[in-house]
């Protein structure tokens, strides 16, 4: 590999965070305890490690990756890494530099209409309304028969609210859309 | 106005903080100019009296510096010296002297930075604490007055 | 009058550069009693060296200061340089121009005034200085060494062999240490025991060596050459001059459970015990906390079957005091246990054990006589994952060091498995390969390629037990972080070696420092490896830090060479800073109005009491008085003494007033 | 005696986890305790914010804690396991840095001071029902029982300072005392599989897979979890779970509020217990 161009998304990790991933002496402990590294395209320390090298052309494979999604941050590797790293909190860094930039892996595709129905719905009533998450998903990704077996059975569970809860501090949450996730 | 630049005697024991002090030098890191540097083989050896000697001689601050606890070269000589320290100190503060202008500190021969740092900071109180006129105003007054009354 | 000469140096630009030499030199000549004062390039140099001893002679000079390094640098040289000129050398000073003021200031007036300050000091200063000659003290040739581990012993025979005594404590019942209790060492695969045994017993037999097994050091007072060690001999309650060493007890001993420290867990010992067959001594030794007489006050089998009446169940811990001339601390190192790994399970499997444990089982005098057996329920093993850095180069368990041992002793457990067990797997889960040594590359490149042990580059996230296996959660680095999953039958942690517990402690009885870990730190890290910041205490092996056996033998026939030079003079010069109480003329004699409140400050028991007498032989008065053979110049009576009675050669009141009045009063 | 304590429910707890919210107030409401609801709280964001967008996933949680401030509740419960990482992360990044915490200030329009005492379902327990718990076992819990912690309730530790990370007690000490006998099994903080649930229906199936599969190997007769999340994966996806395992596992999944409730003698019915999907014998 020749030296490429480089990047300075190590920098801002560093900026932002307060994380150096030049910690990272790749002991692949992250990777060995990830319950999703199998599912990954890049495993945890592989990733590390693409930033690490602060060149350019592995950034953007790793800004373009789908491993960002699939991480559930359930913090394994934060809590076992001997370097102490914040892998998780690196995780949301890329994830959220990717969206901005348009570089979200197209398998991850479901995954974020997920949390964008999600997010969605809180916009507009201040609390989840798992019904509304659920219509909207599977209008954005025609996943239509997914699950359809279980809707009934959480209704007759009495766990599926058919009219959503609404909070009055609803103008409140709409300047803090604005002021971040709407944010230009 | 220029700024005050107080005067600070260091009363450093030899094995602990003036090896220290030689440590800062060697490292290269740099202070304030104001310390001046009496080496005592031990904290030990340091009679409190020298202390009230040097503010009658217009000391602004002072710092007394030893081994750690434990690490003492004579084995108890700075427990010594911290145990007088304590009492001395109450003894001044009731007298009226203020203890902030003393500074009691442990540095030890690989504390260089440590140093440097100690007698900045002391600089910095004692630069906003200002000249120390007071005790030798007192002290000049008890030699002419009363000494030779 | 005095007549006193400044030499500034300007150490080429170390002082030059910042500080205005030649107006120092000036400012000297003004004050009182200069009768001499120049700056030159390099004072240290011969022609200044020249410079100081001509200005003696010819301007007749009664003290010298030499403004240029700090005096811990140079102070010897020039005390040396006046004292060919023919003045006494404690009439020479030096003020501290470059540590103190050139190198941790700013070029400016500021820092010039500092340095006229600081030779103001010192030239009052010296001008209170008296003529003082050095002290003689006599070397007790006898080496005390703590630790009968490998390093202590080579060391001790190393010393024991140039002529001179050594004692040699150990807190165990029987020297040998952590390479007694190895299988075979790398990377020759020689066995452990085969090559030191002949030692240990070449140690018990020195007729220069007093071996003190089961024993510990309770204090040490003194200095180097004269060091008075306080030794706490344990009970072991037997008589061991009718002991013969048969071992009747040791097999009649209803107490057999206890796990054995030898076998790191892994077998069981009883209440009155032999470390291991090949123990020096081989006498036994009665485990009072384990033994059931000590416990509950009734069994004595042991006194019973005793065919020379040996045992003595009121023996008590005896307390002697050796005078010794130097001591070599050999106390070696532990390793963490298993329950340190919260992810490998705290502990909780018997079979996830730790490289010491591993040692045991392959060894041929361990529990299994050598085979390799699982702790669980003695099978042996189809598969094994080594697991190197475990704790070790791990910030966030506290020990970010290397141990250093690990990647050459887990390739030798893997090979000796391997050899054992044929048909058996090994893994490796490794970070990188340390193996800096002669033939050790060789060695990890045989373990793999000859061997077949499978060496993974990945560290081990989690280790837990399903049906009968240990399920290991690796990953494979080299292949992009690939999730690795091993079904184990046994798991081996190469443990990180740290400081034996209460190796603090002793170093703080010794006034040796000690890093963060525990660990004792050499005086030098580079060229002083074996001595430590008191003269006359030296280390050697794992107690600095984690060191295999050539490394650490080395070290202990280098510490055994420094003893023995020291052990090569009849006297040591000592520096006369020393306290004195004052004397006069009758009809006072002193002004000591014997309080003894020094007798109280002082840490050497260096202050005795005196009776003055008149001509007559009438009493006057009793006085302190300061034994120079014993005080070390600290001070602490100095302060302490209400009448300003004693006071103490180079740092006097006088002194100490005038520096302080030289500085603020200009 | 009665104490007032802040209480936030989480959506959840709302919605599809409803019998957690009916089981803790059950447990409370035997137990005296009285508990104060946060007026007007919202979402904490959950998983969906802090991938997307980092103020936003601390401007929710913020929103929570500022109305508790108003509300002067000192000491808050957030029985969702979720809602708890996320509302203690909050007030961890907010009180690391004041610039931090001005700013989310701002985005809030509220005042905020960071000073809400955040406990977990075990904090709670610990402190207000266990001192009082032996006396009232009626009905011990007499099962073997496989305590599952998760991820969120005990990592990352420098953030919550809550039991230990690898292998956790709390819960088991918990239910030995209702009369139940924990296991010792492997599977105790490991991923579920948590939000995937819906986007990604294998990657579940094959974790909490695995965490059936073990307590059911180690013959634990129930599961006790204290997140919906963990509850809804375990539970709800059992069908998903039994066809990745192949083998029918039908050990049921009760919140640790439930399990304690019926060994105090509350009415399974209050506790919600009819409404899980892997039935529960009682």
């Amino acid at each position: 590999m020749s030296a490429g161009m480089k990047s300075s998304l190590k920098k801002e990790i560093r900026d932002d965070l307060g994380v150096s991933v030049d910690k990272c002496y790749q002991c692949g402990k992250c990777s060995a305890g990830c319950p999703l590294s199998e599912e990954m395209d890049f495993p945890p320390s592989y990733l590390l490690r693409m930033l690490q090298t602060g060149d350019a052309m592995l950034q953007e494979k790793a800004l373009c990756s789908f491993s960002i999604w699939v991480c559930l941050t359930c913090e394994t590797c934060y809590s076992r890494c001997p370097m102490s790293i914040d892998v998780p909190a690196i995780m949301d860094f890329m994830r959220q530099k990717s969206l901005r930039e348009r570089k979200t892996h197209r398998e991850a595709r479901k995954i974020i209409a997920f949390h964008r129905s999600f997010l969605k719905s809180i916009e507009k009533t201040g609390r989840l309304y798992e019904l509304g998450v659920l219509a909207d998903y599977k209008m954005h990704t025609l996943q239509l028969m997914q699950d359809l077996a279980l809707a009934p059975k959480m209704l007759l569970a009495g766990k599926l609210k058919i009219i959503p809860e609404l909070i009055h501090g609803r103008s409140d949450l709409s300047s803090v859309y604005s002021g971040t996730i709407k944010k230009k | 106005m220029a700024e005050f630049e107080p005067k600070i005697v260091a009363f450093v024991c030899n094995w602990c903080t003036y090896a220290g002090a030689d440590l800062t030098g060697t490292s290269r890191i740099k202070y304030a100019s104001n310390v001046r540097i009496i080496r005592f083989p031990c904290t030990g050896r340091i009679d409190y009296m020298l202390l009230l000697k040097a503010f009658g001689e217009g000391a602004d601050g002072i710092i007394v510096s030893g081994c750690h606890p434990n690490d003492c070269h004579y084995t108890s000589g700075n427990f010594h010296a911290r145990r007088r320290w304590i009492v001395f100190r109450s003894l001044i503060d009731f007298l009226g002297i203020d203890i902030r202008r003393i500074t009691f500190s442990w540095v030890s021969a690989a504390e260089g930075a440590k140093w440097a740092g100690l007698v900045n900071s002391t600089v910095s109180v004692i630069r906003d604490l200002g000249p120390y006129d007071d005790y030798k105003k007192i002290a000049n007054f008890i030699e002419k007055e009363v000494s030779h009354g | 009058m005095a007549r006193i000469g400044v030499f500034i140096c300007h150490c080429g630009e170390n002082i030059g550069a910042t500080v205005d030499c030649e107006k120092v030199a000036m400012a000297a000549s003004e004050y009182d009693g200069v009768a001499y004062s120049i700056d030159y390039k390099y004072m240290c140099s011969d022609p200044g060296q020249n410079l100081i001893r001509q200005a003696i002679k010819e301007k007749e000079l009664t003290g010298v200061v030499v403004a240029a390094c700090s005096p811990r640098m140079h102070e010897p040289t020039f005390r040396r340089a006046c004292n060919e000129a023919g003045l006494n050398p404690y009439l020479c000073e030096m003020a501290n121009l470059r540590e103190h003021c050139s190198w941790v200031h700013e070029k400016n007036e500021a820092t010039t005034e500092k340095a006229i300050d600081l030779v103001r000091m010192l030239v009052e200063k010296v001008k209170r200085n008296h003529p003082l000659s050095s002290i003689k003290v006599p070397v007790t040739k006898t080496a005390l060494v703590i630790g009968g581990g490998i390093s202590g012993i080579q060391a001790s025979l190393d010393i024991a062999n140039t002529g001179h005594k050594v004692v040699l404590i150990e807190r165990e019942p029987s020297i040998g240490g952590h390479m007694s209790q190895l299988s075979e060492t790398f990377p020759t695969l020689d066995c452990s025991q085969c090559i030191l045994t002949p030692r240990m017993v070449e140690v018990a037999q020195h007729p220069n060596i007093t071996l003190l097994t089961y024993a510990e050091l309770e204090s040490i007072e003194g200095f180097i050459g004269n060091f008075k060690a306080r030794i706490r001999k344990k009970a072991k309650s037997i008589d061991e001059k009718l002991c013969t060493g048969c071992g009747l007890c040791t097999t009649k001993c209803p107490n057999k459970k206890i796990p054995g420290e030898f076998n790191a867990g892994l077998g069981n010992r009883t209440a009155i015990y032999v470390p291991f067959p090949q123990a020096v001594p081989n006498k036994p030794v009665i485990d009072k906390l384990n033994c059931t007489y000590y416990t509950k006050g009734k069994c004595r089998v042991c006194e019973k079957v005793c065919p020379t009446q040996a045992i003595r169940f009121d023996q008590e811990d005896e307390i002697i005091d050796i005078p010794v001339g130097a001591v070599v601390l050999a106390t070696g190192f532990a390793v963490r246990g298993t329950d340190f790994f919260p992810e490998y399970g705290y502990g909780k499997h018997p079979d996830i054990i730790t490289g010491l444990q591993f040692e045991r089982l392959a060894s041929a005098s361990g529990p299994t006589l050598g085979e390799i057996r699982r702790p669980s329920d003695g099978k042996i093993p189809g598969k094994i994952v080594f697991v190197a850095c475990a704790g070790s180069r791990d910030p966030a368990k506290g020990i970010p060091y290397c141990s250093k041992i690990c990647c050459m002793y887990t390739a030798k457990h893997a090979m000796l498995y391997q050899h054992k067990v044929h048909d058996g797997e090994s893994y490796v889960f490794y970070m990188d390969i340390r193996a800096a040594g002669r033939n050790y590359e060789e060695f990890v490149r045989r373990a793999i390629e000859e061997d077949g042990v499978n060496y993974i580059r990945g560290r081990v996230s989690r280790i837990y037990e399903k049906q009968g296996k240990l399920i290991v959660k690796g990953a494979d680095t080299l292949l992009g972080g690939m999730p690795v999953e091993i079904e184990a039958d046994m798991v081996v942690l190469a443990t990180a070696g740290i400081a034996n517990e209460g190796s603090e402690v002793l170093a703080q009885k010794m006034h040796v420092s000690y890093d963060q870990y525990h660990f004792f730190t050499e005086a030098h890290p580079k060229l002083k490896p074996v001595e430590t910041n008191t003269a006359g205490i030296f280390l050697v092996g794992a107690c600095q830090a984690p060191r295999d056996i050539p490394e650490s033998v080395g070290q202990a026939s280098g510490a055994a060479a420094k003893v023995a030079a020291l052990f090569s003079q009849n006297e040591l010069t000592r520096e006369p800073v020393i306290a004195v109480v004052n004397r006069s003329a009758p009809p006072m004699y002193s002004t000591c109005a014997g309080c003894f409140m020094c007798v109280s400050a002082c840490p050497y028991q260096a202050i005795e009491k005196e009776e003055l007498t008149d001509r007559k032989g009438q009493l006057i008065k009793t006085v302190a008085r300061v034994n120079p053979g014993l005080c070390q110049g600290c001070g602490t009576c100095v302060a302490f003494c209400r009448s300003k009675s004693i006071d103490i050669q180079g740092y006097t009141h006088e002194q100490m007033v005038s520096e302080v009045m030289a500085l603020l009063n200009n | 005696m009665t104490m007032a304590l802040g209480f936030y429910p989480g959506c959840s707890l709302k919605g599809s986890s409803r019998e957690y919210s009916e089981s803790v107030l059950a447990l409370a409401k035997a137990f005296g305790i009285e508990l104060t609801e946060i007026n007007d709280w919202n979402c904490c964001g959950a998983t969906a914010a802090h991938n997307l967008n980092r103020n936003l996933s601390l401007a929710l949680p913020a929103r929570v804690l500022a109305l508790a401030e108003k509300q002067s509740l000192e000491e808050v419960l957030v029985p969702c396991a979720a809602c708890y990482s996320r509302l203690a992360a909050t007030l961890h990044d907010l009180n690391r840095d004041e610039a931090i915490k001005s700013g989310i200030s701002e985005l809030i329009g509220m005042e905020l001071k960071g000073s809400v005492h955040i406990i977990n379902i075990i904090q709670f327990l610990d402190k207000y029902i266990c001192p009082l718990l032996e006396n009232r076992i009626i009905k011990p819990f007499s099962k073997k029982v496989a305590c599952y912690y998760g991820c969120l309730l005990v990592r990352p530790h420098s953030v919550l300072h809550f039991d230990r990370e690898e292998e956790p007690q709390s819960m088991d000490v918990l239910m030995a005392k209702a009369g139940a006998t924990p296991v010792d099994w492997s599977f105790k903080t490991e991923c579920c599989g948590a939000g995937l649930s819906v986007s990604r229906t294998k990657t579940v199936a094959r974790l909490s897979g695995k965490i059936v599969m073990d307590a059911t190997e180690r013959g634990a007769e129930a599961l006790i979890v204290a997140c919906p999340m963990c509850h809804s994966n375990l539970d709800m996806r059992r069908g998903d779970i039994n066809r990745y395992n192949g083998i029918k596992s039908s050990v049921p999944v009760l919140y640790i509020t439930q399990a304690l409730g019926l060994a105090v003698g509350l009415d399974p019915v209050d506790l919600g217990v009819q409404r899980h999907f892997v039935n529960v014998e009682i």
